[in-house]
């Protein structure tokens, strides 16, 4: 089962790499106000249970992919 | 992009194929090889001047012949291999290059910058050198540029700041190499051309330098996967930058610092086991360069099997797997004997390594993929194509008359100066650089509690000596006469490093100039590498290595010349530096060397749009004569502190010492300073060479000025607590500055 | 074999880049250092040392979070071994990346291993690398590696990082940590003064200016300044006119030298 | 307006962060067999044109976002 998993800073705080890109944007001319970044995991897994497979990117995000202090996450699973 | 092969090599190349058509994957070998990058083609060809003369090789002419005539017992290995080596101490040597990265860097800012530092530290490890500091000086146009004055395709100089100088640190921060020195420059001559210098200074056990590929070793490919990034980044180097630029991205490499990190460990490894019998990296041209350059230089071929190269994307072609340039690449020859530990050793560290081919007795390189041979071709042929001639026009610098009146404000324009984009303090950049990583920095690029500006970094490289290696740097690209702007470069560099007591230095070049067709730009040329063969022959100071980058031409013209000259010395005791802080009150001030109206191409000059007079000049004697009086106050401890005096004369060196001091300033009374000119302003911002001022123990002035009888050398004032600078002008008005003030100008906060 | 029988273990993987300096120093002391790749980890037993240190650099090139992936590593590789170390009361030490790695394991800052981490080290303020030398006051000088200091010193050690912002979870985990003294460094003003986030005295924005914290028992300690390059006189930024003796860094070192000959094995 | 861009590796494009994040992901006991990164830009534009906007990103994305010869991109434009 294929899932994607996206990994973002939780609301207020702070983004160093979007502001740079932001501004970076800017300097190239771009009437860009804000940029935000995250992550993005495209994860397959053996299992063709759903709901299993949701529950594990659950817990890779927990064990791994976020820290749960400053990211937040969410799921999904993909068609194959 | 095309390979970009003149006529009369094309006639060269049509004569060597007759029997056959070349492949594809020969031709772009061809390209390659013969490309400005790789082969140096204006610095080895010959120059026809307008006043009939013919020069064959300017390098061989100039640069390499003063180092041949001084022959200094202490160079190792010149104008060689990737990097220059000399001795240092504990039967060790030092390696040093710099190279320039200005196309990637101006169409894709992070990345090439990053991978000019990536691909400096491996010219580094290709001598097996363990890199210990890194340099770097960068060009820009000026960052208030409008939008509207940028033609297509040229980007903006705040974008290519951030990027730039992001990418550099990025690369150095992660592989844990300090960033120790370097230089900042904004000028509308750098608007279409961006300019990024990157120099890395290793050390290694002069036994573990081995050179001595032989027939039947393998050829192992390690580091990174080869990718289509950096397709044509040789030709690329010298293609004019234009509106198509955006779609020119493809030839930038890809940086992955991590990867040349891991890839550093396991080269030392295989260096101390002595593994290997040679190693190259993979920089311009790729596979196929390093692997011809490899056999060519040890008289042997190399049969290569395209088939074993590891790839970051599936369906490359031959052709783009011998020429990619991607990063993070090294081949080296080893000895079948010891593959096992070879591949071991790369193993643990993590770092992919193949077996690619084979060195063979062959004089030719021959390329197979699936069993088919793609390429093949006689070393002898690939490596001597006919000689490029270049016209020069010998530059003649039109005299002006400086209409300028003498302002009344001296301590006004001193903070004007402070804050001139190209004075001020680089805390921006240097803050993002790491530079104490290792824990060998001495002498820091920005000095004591208050970060006061270095004259010279100085690492301490080995755990059990105190030795220190002494890393400066040179670069006047504003003094409009070529011959005196690279005399100046060359000794600004030595001054630095004689600022922190370093001395015995070697010196290597970097030419970054317009299109050499141009016959003016030749003319220029022409003149500063003669003053590079007048000046490091009278100051005694050997070029080890070098580099040129031509063809930096854009929609907005060429690049405006500049010639970087880095400086590498040494200190025997690294307790006995100099720093740029003042340290006791009611010692001594001392200027050494004359001052002259000598101002045209400074700082205030153009800060005042003016242009005019003399640019400043050099006696090379007198130079020598100094700083070797200098050193040896130095080490007899008799300098508490020093600075050189360069861009904005005395008015800024003084200044920036007061900026490095804590509640510590100086009393300067100009009518003390020798000179030949009656104008305050000029005697405090003239830029004549040569010069230093020197901060004296209050005791021992008596042997100090003992040693510079003679010299053109005095007394000019006191350190005072309290106080920022306290001027005395020549009619006897009185100027002042508070140490708040000046730190601000100079910070900007 | 050294001086005094302290073995470290300074252990490295890719993109670790302060070990050798690290060994340095610890050998300086007179602790025996080894330095260790987490490749070669399994034909050791980390029981052989009486210190691990997770020194600094850009582990696996920060991919993922700046230390997380080590961190994990260290977890599978390593758990069972380590809390018996920790539990032992011998000691840990991460400086910079290192205090990255026993964060993101979960090690610091609670007790014992946990599977996730209950603080960060999040991106500096000034969203920029930091390379500065900055003061750092002594919170808790009853740790094993700040014995030789005084409650209140200042110390002047450099930083270089771009990620050392110090978050916890919640108020009342930070509360804990004070409770619990947990906390070992603070960056202050010059005058010892707290510095209230003030850039750039305290370079990232950490919370409550907080330098470096240990766990309850104090035997494991994470800091994002470099002890290591603030070790010698001659390292240091300011001289007057001859080098010191000594550099700060030096006490944290010597302090665990200390900690082990009071402390019989 | 808001746009959200996503940058993933070219299909069958050597991915390394992916890799190790694999490998760690099976170290932690999960049944993963493939992770591939990418980055997502939540980025603020000023225009009220959802089709100007679209073609700015398009530019971004050319210009600084993605890499050519690695990456491939999507443009959204988000709900505000
Ligand atoms: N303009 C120059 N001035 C002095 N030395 C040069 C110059 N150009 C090249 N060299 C020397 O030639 C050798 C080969 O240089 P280069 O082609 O840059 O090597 P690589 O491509 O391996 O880095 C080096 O030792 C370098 O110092
Ligand atoms: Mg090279």
């Amino acid at each position: 089962m294929r899932l994607r998993v996206e990994v973002r800073l939780k609301p207020g705080h702070f983004d160093p790499e979007g502001d740079v890109t932001a501004k970076m944007l800017r300097d190239l001319g771009f009437p860009v106000t804000m940029v935000k970044t995250g992550k993005v995991y495209i994860v397959d897994v053996e299992s063709d249970d759903r709901e299993e497979a949701l529950r594990l990117a659950e817990e890779m995000c927990r064990k791994l992919l976020a820290n749960p202090v400053k990211d937040d996450y969410s799921l999904e699973v993909l068609p194959t | 992009m095309g390979l970009g092969i003149s006529l009369e090599r094309m006639r060269y190349l049509k004569q060597y194929f007759k029997e056959r058509p070349p492949t594809d994957v020969e031709l772009q070998m061809i390209g390659q090889t013969w490309s400005e990058h790789c082969f140096h083609n204006v610095f080895k060809g010959d120059v026809i001047t307008d006043d009939g003369r013919l020069i064959n090789s300017i390098l061989k002419t100039y640069i390499m012949r003063s180092t041949k005539e001084l022959d200094k017992d202490w160079c190792i290995s010149v104008f060689e291999d990737n990097a220059g080596i000399i001795d240092f101490d504990k039967g060790y040597a030092v390696a040093a290059k710099v190279e320039t990265h200005n196309h990637p860097s101006a169409v894709e800012p992070f990345g090439g910058a990053a991978t000019g530092v990536g691909g400096v530290i491996r010219d580094i490890l290709g001598v097996w050198g363990e890199p210990v500091a890194l340099t770097d000086v960068l060009c820009f146009g000026p960052l208030e540029t409008r939008y509207d004055e940028l033609p297509p395709g040229v980007k903006h100089p705040r974008y290519l700041y951030r990027g730039v100088v992001a990418g550099i640190g990025s690369y150095g921060n992660n592989m844990g190499i300090p960033t120790v020195s370097g230089a900042v420059i904004f000028d509308k001559g750098y608007t279409g051309n961006v300019v990024v210098y990157c120099g890395c200074i290793g050390i290694l056990p002069k036994d573990a330098y081995v050179r001595n590929t032989r027939r039947g070793d393998l050829a192992v490919l390690a580091g990174g996967r080869t990718g289509r990034d950096g397709i044509h980044g040789v030709t690329f180097a010298s293609a004019e930058l234009t509106e198509e630029a955006e779609e020119l991205r493809s030839a930038v490499q890809i940086p992955n610092p991590i990867v040349e990190e891991r890839l550093r460990r396991a080269i030392l490894r295989i260096r101390d086991e002595r593994l290997a019998t040679g190693i190259t990296d993979l920089g311009g041209g790729g596979l196929s360069c390093a692997a011809g350059e490899m056999a060519y230089r040890s008289k042997l071929g190399v049969d290569i099997e395209l088939d074993m190269v590891p790839l970051k994307a599936p369906d490359m072609a031959p052709w783009e797997i011998w020429v990619s340039e991607s990063q993070e690449r090294m081949l080296l020859s080893v000895p079948e004997e010891n593959l096992e530990r070879v591949l071991e050793i790369f193993s643990e560290e993590d770092v992919e390594a193949s077996v690619v081919g084979r060195f063979v007795e062959t004089g030719r390189v021959r390329v197979f993929t699936r069993k088919t041979v793609v390429c093949d071709l006689d070393l002898v042929f690939l490596f001597n194509p006919p000689k490029v001639t270049r016209r020069a026009r010998i530059p003649r610098l039109t005299p002006a008359w400086v209409d300028l009146k003498e302002p009344i404000d001296l301590a006004g324009e001193i903070l004007t100066l402070l804050s001139d984009p190209n004075i001020r303090s680089k805390e921006d950049v240097i803050r993002t650089y790491d530079h104490e990583v290792r824990g060998c920095t001495v002498v820091k690029p920005l000095h004591g509690e208050e970060a006061g500006p270095s004259d010279a970094a100085v690492v301490k490289p080995l755990r059990d000596s105190w030795t220190g290696i002494v890393i400066s740097c040179g670069v006047n690209p504003f003094y409009p006469d070529p011959y005196w702007m690279a005399a100046a470069s060359i000794e600004e560099a030595l001054r630095n490093n004689a600022a922190v007591g370093g001395r015995r230095v070697a010196i290597l070049d970097n030419f970054v100039w317009g299109s050499p067709e141009n016959e003016d730009n030749m003319g220029r040329l022409l003149k500063a590498v003669e003053a590079c063969y007048d000046f490091s022959k009278a100051l005694d100071t050997p070029f080890i290595s070098g580099k040129d980058s031509l063809y930096n031409e854009s929609p907005l013209g060429p690049v405006r010349p500049t010639l970087l000259v880095t400086g590498v010395g040494i200190i025997p005791d690294i307790r006995n530096v100099v720093t740029i802080s003042l340290k006791e009150e009611g010692s001594r001030v001392y200027i050494i060397g004359s001052t002259k109206e000598e101002l045209r191409g400074s700082a205030y000059f153009r800060l005042k749009g003016v242009d005019g007079g003399e640019v400043p000049k050099l006696d090379a004697k007198l130079s020598r004569s100094l700083i070797n009086s200098l050193i040896r106050a130095v080490d007899e401890k008799l300098v508490l502190s020093c600075h050189d005096l360069s861009e904005g004369g005395l008015g800024v060196a003084a200044a920036e010492m007061v900026v490095a001091s804590k509640n510590l300033g100086i009393e300067l009374d100009l009518g003390k300073v020798p000179s030949n000119t009656a104008r305050s302003d000029y005697v405090l911002f003239s830029e004549s060479t040569s010069r230093f001022l020197v901060e004296v123990d209050g005791a021992r002035w008596r042997r100090f000025e003992e040693l510079f009888s003679g010299l053109p050398f005095s007394m000019v004032g006191r350190v005072a607590r309290g106080i920022g600078l306290r001027i005395i002008d020549l009619k006897n008005g009185l100027h002042e500055l508070s140490g708040s003030e000046i730190k601000k100008a100079w910070r900007g906060y | 074999m050294s001086l005094n029988g302290f073995k470290a273990c300074v252990l490295r993987t890719g993109g670790t880049n302060c070990d050798l300096e690290t060994s340095i120093a610890l050998e300086e002391v007179g602790i025996k250092a080894e330095i260790i790749h987490m490749n070669r980890i399994e034909n050791k037993s980390l029981l052989d040392y009486h210190l691990v240190v997770f020194p600094g650099g850009f582990s696996y090139g920060d991919y993922v979070r700046a230390g997380a992936v080590w961190g994990k590593n260290v977890l599978v590789k390593l758990r069972i071994e380590l809390e018996r170390f920790i539990e032992e009361g011998r000691l840990v030490l991460g400086i910079c990346n290192g205090f990255q790695v026993l964060v993101e394991a979960g090690i610091l800052p609670g007790d014992g291993v946990s599977e996730t981490p209950s603080a960060a080290l999040a991106n500096n303020s000034s969203a920029r690398y930091e390379c500065r030398w900055v003061w750092l006051r002594v919170e808790n000088n009853e740790t094993p590696f700040t014995m030789m200091m005084e409650k209140g010193e200042v110390l002047r050690i450099p930083v270089g990082h771009a990620e050392g912002r110090f978050l916890t979870r919640s108020e009342k985990d930070l509360e804990e940590l004070k409770k619990n003294r947990q906390i070992v460094f603070r960056y202050v003003l010059p005058n010892g003064d707290c510095a209230n986030g003030l850039y750039p005295f305290n370079p990232n924005g950490s919370t409550y200016d907080v330098a470096g914290i240990c766990n309850r028992k104090g035997n494991v300690m994470g800091m994002m300044p470099h002890p290591e390059r603030a070790f010698f006189g001659w390292q240091l930024v300011e001289w007057g006119k001859t080098p010191p003796e000594r550099g700060d860094g030096r006490k944290i070192f010597e302090s665990i030298v200390k900690y082990f000959r009071e402390r019989i094995y």
